[in-house]
């Protein structure tokens, strides 16, 4: 038993965390939310030349097939710096799919670009009718009637349902099933991926939590009201400590989920359940905890809180939220629920 | 005790209900917050006041129909109840004038009160400052004595609709001798002119909800100060109390929005999620409970005793119940909480969204919740302040 | 429209409080704890004397058809002192049932007595096989098969069950349902005293809670650490202050289903749920507050504390706890619960 | 990262778990805090530690078998699974031994450890006193030096146990110049004999579990001084965050909890409660957070890091989820959770009350969550004290 990431695992996260301090600050979230430079060229460009968007795919195909536990701590950089991108879809999803269920004529088109950070991919799962990041997307890999298909994104028709999240870009998708865009079909590539996808957003949640305290405790350090910081109030003191432990104990739930699934434990598939679960939970209680102690400033899109708040209420919802995931646990735990 | 409504109550409620259901718009104006959603809503004060329902507990000469205040909220629960538009006249109405009715002259009560409530003159609240937030004490503005009036100066902020209102009021030094509560006069200030610039602030929820006024050497003549120079914060405190007390929020507003989530929920429970039922019957009795508490308040207030320090419980209880009554909605609509007001798939036209975000500011506002609970420990409970 | 009380009925409240300030201190209570003084007199036979026992009764039986408006608040007193004794059974229960159903033959040797406080009743609604209080006891009145029965208690066989509350004197019970104690049958009355048994326990409980959170205040304010009182500590504001919003909150619902039944409104029976649905959780929060607030002496029995904390428990859980009656309230307001 | 145990670790649970089988007591023992029930607890730890369990990551010289932390967590998981006896000694083990070994004499662990671990010497801790609770620094008990040793007066309370312990350890002021933190030694002293009164204090739960300490110039020889004089603050925060951490709450026993909770639920689930069902998957998932925490926390350890204030999030969640999975639990028997161990009809023989009033001592004990609250502010995000 060693519940520990490795050196060159620490390093790729200190890899991601530089890039992404430098390339991605703020302003650049904030550019794509006011629709400028909606494809944030460079922070996906940086991203692919430091080999964090290739990562994924087998050595054939120019990537390294690194696993969830090499990936995990990445994706929760990205929740850090909010990245606005299809880097779920494209990173955690769309290039292993790609690359296992692709045809040839699909992955000579398609695997180079991703890998490269030339073309961005995004997802649907079965049923699954909005895709978000649409600016930014290339490509478009879907499950439908159990079959896979791999679509130009030009020959998707879309349309804008706006989020709450302006960042995210989201439209709904339709396109037209034909053989040309067919890929091979294998349920059982689907399910992981779909494991994969929340796994790989519980870890952005992780980091959007992270960020959102960051700023919190600064503001709280910074503010002053009644002739001293506000953090000195032990109502903001003990509210900012509630939300540090729900956040410091999801983490090791995404490891857990992390491990369970690079190893392929038969528990993997509940293990992503309860890191989505508590990554969900714990990133909501931490921007309710944000708001509230930023007070007014933190009520307006001046300051920058909001956009990672958005996020969050976005992807606590996606991929199953909290009671999805927790009737499944129930399941698993209690067997069919009494109630 | 009776909690039957009397035979006027009830004949007032039916006026009440046949009225709104006559006049009502069908489709739901734009947003009051926004620009062109505030014109289309000032419209609608005119025809509420026109037709004496724009402030009925006011006397008769000031355009009200000397309503009990128990009428007052059966007046609310309908107005809610017909979804009527919110009202963008309201912090006039229900903050400033009930400092008016109780410090202001003669003068001020009949050149103010009547285009207030019709909307013709319209009013935004200025009490924080960048600085003076939950600490209102340490505001920085000055009002500087002259010829027949006063010159105001500094930087007011988070005022609500600012943006598009005529006039606002809040407080200023006008004693630089003296520090925190005392040496503040309450002023009543253009928001138009020479002196005073405003800058819309774009709130969570995207509407120009907020604004920043910039003042300088603005001129204030003497008849818009209200109450005695320098005893401002006595002044402010008595609206403050009723910003934080019944008269922001009225049960009505609740009930409405409880019924909307049972409908939601008839329409949206998954069997993935036993909670939810409980939640939305929660959110259901904490609509009632504030409901009686409000009715056993307004009973006691009817008896001439005052809110005073309940205020502050009725503040941390409304708006902790609106935010968690708006997180079940979310959670009833799941994945598709995120899509916004204008997104074709969204659930009740992203209705329960805009309502989560807007009530995620009642613990904020209007004095945040933990110094309401200050408030409770040592006024209420008697806890000693250090 | 008018939510108050009346000054007599105020008056009367006060004078339950002046009796059992009087005669119903935590010694009281505490002596019954441990076995001292099981029956408490004093108490009982003044609270007689003043009427408060009768009051239930019709003036034939020398009462004064005393309606639930009259009698929550004394019944929120009988918390507040925490009184040793089946008040609830006697006055809001046993005296009306016997009333209406008794024979003359069990009138005549109970109602008086129990009206003049000689007699005390225990009831046991339909199924419930425990009743409290059975040091004082003397005529048991039980529903068991639709029937009525007026049991003496010397002819009741009793099996003690042990209450965390050692002062509720908790028996299990059985006798032989004969000729010669049952009364005449009537579901409506039966179902109405089930209601005021729980409007009763919720008025009690509110008085429970309003002194726990008075010793509690009294605690924080005399406590001193780190050189001043603790009360002076925000957190501890913030937790009697919340303790303080949900007691609030919870009386008016109690006190509106008391209305609710004295004028026999159609809502009568979900009114008492609501009631003992705020009155149970707003208790139990304010039980554990005061607990946290003490700190280890709270944790004491030598601290008085733990007696009303102790009821508290047993009387959320009883006629129906809260989750009981929220899924009553559910089938109300949402029909049969989809779940 | 491997979250699967080593062969050597597997193998180690095994052999827990085989002892425990065949040598935990059938029928369970009377409440270790009464009387008879800690004479009954001692037998079990004779036999715990004559078996080399009873400290199993403690040196072979002192009874123990050189475990490393994952595997002493391993066995707590094998030891609450098995239900066996609570650990009477614990006061001992979990808070004086680690602070012997870090700042005790080779005199000092030789003379103290085996006989402790035992049972043969037992120990209770004396840090309260009637007037330094959550702040401890505030004690007035006082050593005063004489011929070879001291004289120890004072009064110290909520001495767990302590009315049927041997020897107890705390804190007393040995330089009156000094306040606060400063001039405070760590003392070992006996609870029998002249100069020293014991008085048990009965807890929520009926038991005896507390005891008072009276202490008239007591005296301890020098070689009962836990290192240096006036240091004894030092030497104490030492024992303090071993007490807040995990090595007095190990997962073990929150995971056997949870599942005698889930048996629980499938015995006393009832429609009329949606919501339980949830709360026990909570309960559950909240036992795996802490496991996994711990794991990560001990793995950290394991490379020579010190848990710091990570103990007071330890302790925060472990104590207040401990007062919820007990919450649920009454919650699912209902009207019936009133009933003690005693009574006839008890579910559960009562095992879920005892267990919901000795869960509440939780947040209280080992330095309120208040207090911990404060700590995780100011030293993990550094929030200003002031």
């Amino acid at each position: 038993m060693e519940f520990a990431f490795t050196d060159d695992q620490k390093m790729l996260r200190d890899t991601v965390r530089d890039v992404l301090e430098r390339e991605c600050p703020p302003e650049v979230v904030r550019a794509v939310w006011e629709g400028r430079g909606a494809r944030s060229e460079e922070v996906w460009s940086t991203l692919a030349d430091t080999g964090l968007i290739g990562m994924t795919a087998s050595e054939a195909a120019g990537g390294m097939s690194m696993t969830e536990l090499e990936w995990v701590l990445p994706h929760e950089e990205i929740g850090y710096a909010a990245v606005p991108g299809p880097y779920v879809d494209t990173v955690a999803v769309g290039i292993p799919i790609l690359d296992t269920l692709g045809t040839d004529a699909h992955k000579s088109r398609w695997l180079g670009p991703a890998v490269s950070g030339k073309a961005r991919i995004v997802v649907a799962f079965e049923g699954q009718t909005r895709v978000p990041f649409s600016e930014g997307a290339d490509v478009l890999i879907a499950q439908r009637g159990g079959e896979s298909f791999c679509v130009p994104w030009s020959d998707v028709s879309t349309r804008s349902e706006p989020s709450v999240d302006r960042a995210r870009q989201l439209v709904s998708i339709e396109f037209d099933p034909s053989d040309a865009y067919r890929m091979r079909s294998d349920k059982v590539s689907w399910s992981t991926a779909k494991d994969r996808a929340t796994l790989a957003t519980a870890a952005v949640l992780a980091g959007l939590s992270r960020r959102m305290l960051d700023m919190t405790v600064q503001y709280a350090k910074d503010r002053e009201q009644f002739g001293k910081p506000i953090g000195a109030q032990q109502a903001v003191k003990h509210r900012l400590a509630d939300a540090l432990i729900q956040q410091e104990f999801a983490r090791p739930m995404v490891y857990k989920a992390a491990w369970s699934m690079a190893t392929a434990q038969t528990s993997a598939s509940i293990d992503v359940s309860v890191a989505k679960i508590y990554a969900s939970d714990a990133a909501k209680f931490v921007a309710r905890q944000a708001l509230q102690v930023h007070g007014a400033i933190g009520y307006t899109i001046e300051c920058d809180l909001h956009m990672w708040m958005k996020r969050t209420w976005a992807l606590a919802a996606a991929l199953g939220d909290s009671a999805f995931h927790r009737g499944r646990v129930a399941e698993h735990i209690l067997g069919t629920p009494e109630t | 005790m009776d909690l039957n409504f009397t035979l006027e109550e009830s004949a007032f409620r039916d006026a009440c209900r046949t009225w709104l259901e006559a006049h009502v718009p069908r489709s739901p104006l734009a947003s009051g917050d926004t620009r062109e959603g505030f014109a289309q809503h000032l419209e609608w004060e005119h025809e509420l006041f026109d037709a004496g329902w724009a402030a009925v507990s006011w006397p008769k000469e000031y355009g009200g129909r000397e309503a009990t205040l128990i009428e007052w909220l059966i007046f609310e629960e309908e107005y809610y109840r017909a979804h009527a538009p919110s009202r963008v006249t309201q912090n006039g109405i229900f903050l400033l004038a009930p400092t008016l009715f109780e410090f202001g002259t003669d003068e001020q009560k009949a050149r103010i009160l009547r285009p207030m409530a019709r909307g013709d003159v319209t009013w935004g609240q200025a009490w924080s400052e960048p600085n003076a937030g939950s600490d209102l004490a340490a505001l920085k503005s000055t009002a500087r004595q002259v010829e027949g009036g006063w010159r105001l100066t500094g930087q007011k902020t988070w005022s609500t609709r600012a943006a598009f209102c005529d006039m606002a009021y809040g407080l200023f030094r006008t004693d630089p001798e003296q520090t925190r509560h005392r040496g503040l006069t309450y002023f009543m200030f253009p928001l138009r002119g020479d002196g005073v610039t405003v800058r819309g602030v774009d709130r969570l929820d995207g509407d120009e909800g907020f604004a920043e006024i910039f003042l300088e050497d603005l001129f204030v003549p003497d008849a818009d100060v209200i109450g005695e120079v320098h005893q401002g914060w006595k002044v402010a405190m008595q609206t403050t109390s009723s910003e934080r007390g019944l008269s922001l929020r009225s049960p009505g507003r609740f009930m409405a929005t409880a019924s909307r989530l049972i409908d939601l929920f008839h329409r949206h429970s998954r069997d993935s999620t036993p909670t939810l039922r409980d939640e939305v019957v929660q959110a259901w009795l904490d609509a009632q409970a504030y409901r009686w508490f409000t009715f056993e308040t307004v009973t006691r207030m009817v008896r001439g005793q005052t809110m005073g320090a309940d205020s502050s419980m009725n503040k941390v209880f409304w708006s902790e119940m609106d935010v968690r009554t708006h997180e079940t909605a979310l959670a009833l609509i799941g994945e598709a909480l995120e899509l916004d007001e204008g997104a074709p798939s969204a659930i009740d036209r992203g209705h329960w969204l805009k309502g989560f975000q807007f009530s995620l500011a009642g613990p904020i506002y209007a004095g945040t919740n933990e110094i309401q609970r200050n408030i409770i420990a040592e006024r209420v409970l008697g806890l000693p302040r250090k």
